[in-house]
């Protein structure tokens, strides 16, 4: 079957890759463009593992066919930190130790990130709410939400 | 044909369908849009329910409806799934469904003979099933503007907080006359029956009354009878027909308040 | 945090530095079991029993064989017999269970396996392999395996640890049996007996990453498997006996791996990927969708429990009897021995009679989670307790504290305690805050208690000091929650190095020593305790080295905060980088290793307390705080101490709430996915409080205790006693779903 | 001499017996001792994950000295997760 070929920017760059029109945009991340930090959980959507924005919107890519990427803007937990200097909520996650086993860090990150792209000061139960696409089965959350808070105070400049 | 895909890619993934081709419907600009004008809302069939809760007129105008979209999965689903998607995947538990049916939205269904008008009560006809023909699909929903002293609300249980399907779901509205009793009322229950029910007697009892505890029993026992659930692995015919009462009560009260609030009685 | 021994001024140990993954982890490079790409690499996909038992009558592979791309395809008959071969009958289990031979005994055991260029093909060539079954009667309980005349799993299945031995074989695998002291006297003396039963569903692990592996075969018989495990070494020796060949012939490589709780113990893929890769000449990757997860790994065991205890007026247990039946899944091994053990060994009760089944039945083979066995026997121990507190009108901490286990406690299961932390956690509970918070309309309080023996098990370490004076640890435990930051913690403390100034790392089975599974709350302690000897090793080295270059005895020289000092002050000190830049004068590098059969295993107990807010119309609970206190021992790295203590309690509300396997009549797992298998999500819960209680361990170095498992032995019960307080209904059968609970709630009202 | 404590589970085979005094210096040779007294014990003894000598638990207690006046148990297997 021949194969489609997608331009978008994942990350920053202008990136092609050719994919079956099938295949989930996960999948093509991770086998095509080489990004293997989005996982995938359940293939389902219903683990946030796989989670991506697009055009500024978190989603889910194991539900995105990646031929609808065309043209896109994607990113990934690959491109949070800004030329070496680690995102706010990711140096937070590290000091607040967010995480155990880190499988489904790189989904939280970004739900994270989308969540105070939008709300730069949200309550526990929005963070919670915001986060609930997210399955972590180490942490009980307890860090992750703490994590969240600390990032929102420092994006705040608090 | 797809919208955000949230159903689509587990139903392919599981099986369930196979597909020769899968048409994308979001590259249309009409399916991805929210207008509104004196008489009613438009929206897109594919707009993102992301959008749909995140338009702040619209949301207060149709609280109930707002919230019922917001329900439908995480915030990652909400940036793809559709009040398009909800519907016509025909699952009797969608959570927007409901709310829909109480606020009278009408399905604009484009085809080859050009468009026709549904309400979206008549598109779905069992589990998976839809009135629209093969070669058509919902260009985008009619949405009446929200009358005065008028309120919808939408509530559903489910175990967790988030991410579960809908074992209940109860959508109300409510339009009060100048003395306060109930005008108009709808209610329409969800995951109880193989389509979204409406509950005549409940909206009945309500019609010409005020609010008490006995209209409110008469909901609930109106809600519990209409009940034609099965029991699955989400929950039991017994449950479901006890809790469809108590979320009917509970969404006609919020809808009751809601249309208490753009009267300015309170 | 309760401190019950002051930390002796240690530098490191307790501190909450970053963990030397972190990095990778919050930037994506980390390599988990699915992430490795290798040039060539296939992709496999396993085929799996549609039925719950039945025979296979032939597997027929030609047509995807045939298939484009498809590279190898393989059955149970490409693996040795071990049957035929003599084996021992556990690993002839583990066998077939990675591969069906004669028979399939659950819904998504694995029959046939495939190698194709791409998933897509892959897949279609999965679905192409055309297997025939004779399908059988199946059983899924306990209480149909036990039935009389019961379609048997096993047909030579004769039950251990009964006298006489039966005649007849039966799908029980085998009996436990503990008893002390007069039953009926026990019961005589009680002013109050209680005696109920409790079911409880199989639940699983629920790590959010699936099964995966890689293997690489050379035509030498060698090959190289990256696979996401909790010990490699295990997978080595696991897959050498199902390939049939010697375990030097595999190098295992740990990927990080994505959680595990004790489900990634076991073998699945890694010899099936093995052989996939000797037959196509090529690497292969076998990765599970999360519907295999669920229908063929894990979970841990269903259950019936019933239990009668007694108090007297002034709350004294004077007798317990506790009756228990534990699925096993598809093969014996549940872990009703563990049960049976840890029931009621928060107590000391003078009569008991403790009595277990482990049972087979046509659901996947039950696998470790998190102290296995003990959660349910707890869920309904301490439920009983809490009736009988009420009962005869006595606080819940205080009714336990009244029968709490201390040092020289005979413990139910034998010997007695050594020095542990029971009370301790106890009085931390009522001591904090949370205890006396006032409750809410429709809300309630529940307590409960449990017990986990931690383990010691084989280890190994090696320490390196680098040529600047840094150093690298290297263990070959699997670090599943923050291992590798209390290896470098205690590494830190023992050199007199920084934290930052170590690097720990997991090594492959070919570069370093043994190490048994990361399980039984064991890394801290038992590779933790490999990794002081083989510090303490460096040092004595280091202060040779130090005493040559002084040209004075070694008993002259002390090791102070990183440096060599003369006990007289008489030379100035040498830090570890002056010793290690001319270590080639003094001997060349600085290196050590240190194996052990750990000793010391100190004892666990964590308690904890729930407040519930119950929907009476709908039946829905919401836990509204929490506080958990567990004894570690010592706790080396507090964050991933209290990591550990919260995400055992939450994956314990999910448990309790949410979490059950579904099965459907013929024996399909009806809810194979995250949307109908309910873990918890955020904002289904509260912050989990934490009270870390430090008894320490008196025969480890730093006291550590271990604390992965504990945490999830009583969170059913507290849940179940606090929706008890606030609705006057005791839940009786887990999970107390909304459903189960307006049930009940509907019976106690007609 | 040691004093050997069976668990209801091992008993068929002490004939009821739930503690026995046995002289020996390590774990193998008080199996041996034990075996001699009870036929087949052995096998069963060796099934056991683990021995707890004065509380402590070894998982290969195999040579494990055992004082003149040790308690010793054999435990029921059980695994970790």
């Amino acid at each position: 079957m021949a194969r489609t070929h997608i331009t978008a920017v994942v990350n920053g760059d202008e990136t092609e890759f050719l994919t079956e029109d099938g295949t989930s945009l996960l999948n093509a991340l991770r086998d095509e463009v080489g990004l293997t930090g989005a996982k995938e959980g359940c293939g389902t959507g219903d683990c946030g593992t796989c989670s991506v924005m697009i055009d500024g919107k978190v989603t889910t890519s194991c539900l995105v066919f990646a031929p609808e990427a065309q043209g896109a803007t994607i990113l990934t937990v690959e491109g949070l930190a800004d030329s070496g200097q680690l995102h706010p909520l990711q140096q937070c996650f590290l000091e607040g130790a967010a995480l155990q086993c880190g499988i489904c860090t790189p989904g939280f990150l970004i739900a994270a990130k989308a969540l105070l792209d939008k709300n730069p000061d949200p309550t526990e139960t929005e963070i919670r709410y915001a986060l609930a696409g997210n399955l972590c089965r180490c942490t009980g959350y307890d860090k992750i939400v703490r994590a969240v808070q600390e990032a929102a105070r420092e994006m705040r400049g608090q | 044909m797809f919208a955000g895909a949230t159903d689509v890619v587990p139903q392919l993934r599981a099986g369930r369908s196979a597909p020769e081709v899968l048409v994308d419907l979001k590259k249309i600009e009409e399916l991805v849009s929210i207008a509104k004008d004196d008489d009613k809302w438009r929206v897109g069939a594919a707009t993102p329910t992301a959008n749909l809760t995140g338009d702040e007129a619209f949301s207060e105008e149709f609280p109930g409806l707002s919230e019922a979209a917001g329900l439908i999965g995480s915030d990652q689903i909400q940036n793809r799934s559709s009040l398009g998607g909800n519907l016509c995947n025909g699952s009797p538990a969608a959570d927007s469904v409901p709310a829909m049916v109480v606020n009278g939205v009408r399905a604009v269904i484009a085809g080859p003979n050009g468009t026709r008008v549904l309400d979206v009560a008549e598109v779905v006809t069992g589990p998976g099933q839809t009135s629209l023909d093969m070669d058509e699909f919902i260009v985008e929903f009619e949405i009446d503007r929200m009358p005065e002293r008028s309120g919808d609300a939408y509530l559903r249980m489910i175990p967790r907080t988030e991410m579960d399907i809908a074992v209940v779901g109860a959508g109300a509205r409510v339009t009060l006359a100048e003395d306060g009793s109930i005008e108009e009322a709808i209610v329409a229950l969800g995951a109880v029956a193989p389509t979204v029910v409406r509950v005549p007697q409940a909206e009945s009892a309500l019609i010409g009354n005020t609010v008490d505890d006995d209209t409110l029993s008469a909901v609930a026992e109106a809600a519990s009878g209409v009940c034609n659930p099965i029991d699955d692995k989400r929950g039991t015919v017994a449950y479901r027909k006890q809790v469809a009462g108590v979320l009917a009560k509970r969404a006609v009260l919020i809808a009751i308040e809601r249309a208490e609030q753009r009267n300015g009685t309170k | 945090m309760a401190i019950i021994e002051e930390n002796p001024g240690y530098k490191w140990v307790g501190t909450r530095p970053i963990r030397p993954d972190g990095l990778e982890k919050v930037t994506g490079k980390a390599q988990f079991g699915a992430d490795l790409m290798l040039p060539g690499m296939l992709f496999g996909k396993v085929v799996r029993s549609p039925h719950a038992h039945a025979r296979i009558v032939s597997i027929d592979t030609a047509a995807a064989e045939a298939m484009v791309g498809v590279k190898a395809v393989i059955t149970g008959s490409d693996f040795p017999d071990l049957a035929a071969n003599g084996a021992h009958a556990s690993d002839i289990d583990v066998a077939n269970n990675a591969i069906a031979r004669e028979k399939v005994l659950y819904e998504g055991h694995v029959v046939a396996a495939v190698a194709a260029t791409t998933r897509e093909q892959a897949e279609a060539a999965a679905k192409a392999v055309e297997v025939t079954y004779e399908i059988l009667p199946h059983v899924l309980t306990v209480d149909e395996a036990m039935a009389e005349g019961a379609p048997l799993l096993h047909e030579g299945m004769i039950t251990k640890g009964v006298d006489p031995a039966p005649e007849e074989p039966s799908n029980i695998a085998s009996k436990i049996l503990h008893e002390r002291g007069d039953l009926d006297q026990g019961f005589g003396e009680a002013d109050v007996v209680v005696e109920r039963e409790f079911t409880t569903k199989p639940v699983h692990q629920g790590y959010i990453e699936p099964h995966a592996a890689v293997a690489d075969a050379n035509t030498d018989g060698r090959a190289h498997i990256w696979c996401s495990s909790q010990g490699h070494f295990q997978m080595r020796a696991y897959s050498a006996t199902v390939l049939g060949v010697s375990p030097g012939t595999l190098k295992v490589t740990a990927a990080e791996i994505g959680g595990g709780f004790g489900g990634k113990t076991v073998i699945y893929l890694e010899p099936l990927a093995v052989r996939l890769s000797q037959r196509a000449g090529r690497p292969v990757k076998l990765v599970m969708d999360r519907d295999e997860v669920f229908r063929a790994t894990g979970p841990t065991s269903g259950t019936r429990i019933r239990v009668k205890m007694g108090v007297s007026k002034d709350g004294k247990i004077t007798a317990a009897e506790v009756w228990m039946a534990y699925e096993a899944g598809a093969y014996s091994g549940s872990p009703v021995g563990a049960a049976g053990m840890t029931a009621i060994a928060c107590y000391d009760i003078p009569n008991f009679v403790v009595e277990g089944y482990d049972v087979v039945c046509n659901k996947p083979r039950v696998a470790a989670y998190r102290a296995p066995g003990a959660p349910m026997a707890a869920f309904a121990v301490e439920s009983v307790l809490d009736e009988l507190a009420r009962d005869i009108g006595m606080d819940p901490i205080d009714i336990r504290l009244a029968n709490a286990a201390v040092e020289g406690t005979q413990a139910s299961y034998g010997p007695k305690f050594p020095r542990i932390g029971f009370v301790e956690t106890l009085e931390a509970i009522k001591d904090h805050p949370n205890y006396t918070a006032e409750l809410g309309p429709n809300q309630g309080r529940g307590v409960a208690a449990g017990f986990w023996f931690n383990a010691g098990m084989m280890s190994s370490a090696t320490v390196h000091i680098n040529e600047n004076g840094t150093a690298t640890v290297v263990t070959g435990s699997p670090d599943i929650g923050g291992s590798r930051q209390s290896m470098a913690l205690m590494a830190a403390e023992e050199l007199g190095i920084s934290y930052e100034s170590i690097k720990a790392v997991v090594a492959d089975t070919e570069t370093v020593g043994f190490n048994d599974v990361t399980g039984g709350s064991r890394v801290t302690l038992a590779t933790g305790a490999a990794v002081v000897d083989a510090c303490r090793l460096i040092v004595e080295d280091l202060r040779a080295r130090a005493a040559k270059t002084w040209d004075v005895e070694v008993d002259q020289v002390e090791w102070v905060d990183g440096q060599a000092q003369h006990v007289d002050g008489s030379q100035p000190p040498l830090s570890l980088g002056d010793l290690a830049a001319k270590s080639g004068r003094t001997g060349g590098p600085i290196s050590a290793n240190a194996s052990l059969n750990s000793r010391g295993v100190g004892a666990g107990f964590s308690t904890q307390l729930c407040d519930v807010e119950v929907d009476p119309e709908t039946g829905v609970t919401r836990v509204v705080r929490y506080l958990t206190a567990q004894d570690a021992g010592r706790a080396i790295s507090p964050d991933y101490v209290e990591g550990q203590m919260q995400g055992g309690v939450v994956q314990g509300i999910g448990w309790a709430l949410n979490e059950e396997y579904i099965h459907d009549q013929d024996g399909v797992m009806e809810n194979p996915s995250f949307l109908d298998y309910r873990i918890p999500v955020a904002s289904d819960l509260p912050m989990i409080d934490c009270a870390i209680v430090e008894v320490p361990n008196p025969a480890h170095p730093y006291g550590v205790r271990g604390v992965g498992e504990v945490g999830i032995v009583p969170p059913m019960a507290a849940v179940g006693n606090a929706i008890n307080d606030a609705i006057d209904v005791r839940m009786t059968d887990l999970p107390m779903s909304p459903v189960r609970i307006l049930e009940a709630l509907t019976e106690q009202r007609d | 001499m040691a004093q050997v404590h069976f668990s209801a589970g091992l008993r068929d085979l002490t004939g009821g017996l739930a503690q026995v005094e046995v002289e020996a210096t390590t774990v193998r040779r008080l199996v041996a001792a034990l075996e001699e007294q009870f036929p087949g014990i052995g096998e069963r003894l060796s099934e056991a994950s683990s021995v707890a000598i004065n509380g402590e638990i070894f998982t290969d207690a195999e040579y494990e000295p055992v004082d003149s006046d040790a308690e010793v148990h054999f435990l029921d297997i059980f695994q970790g997760g």
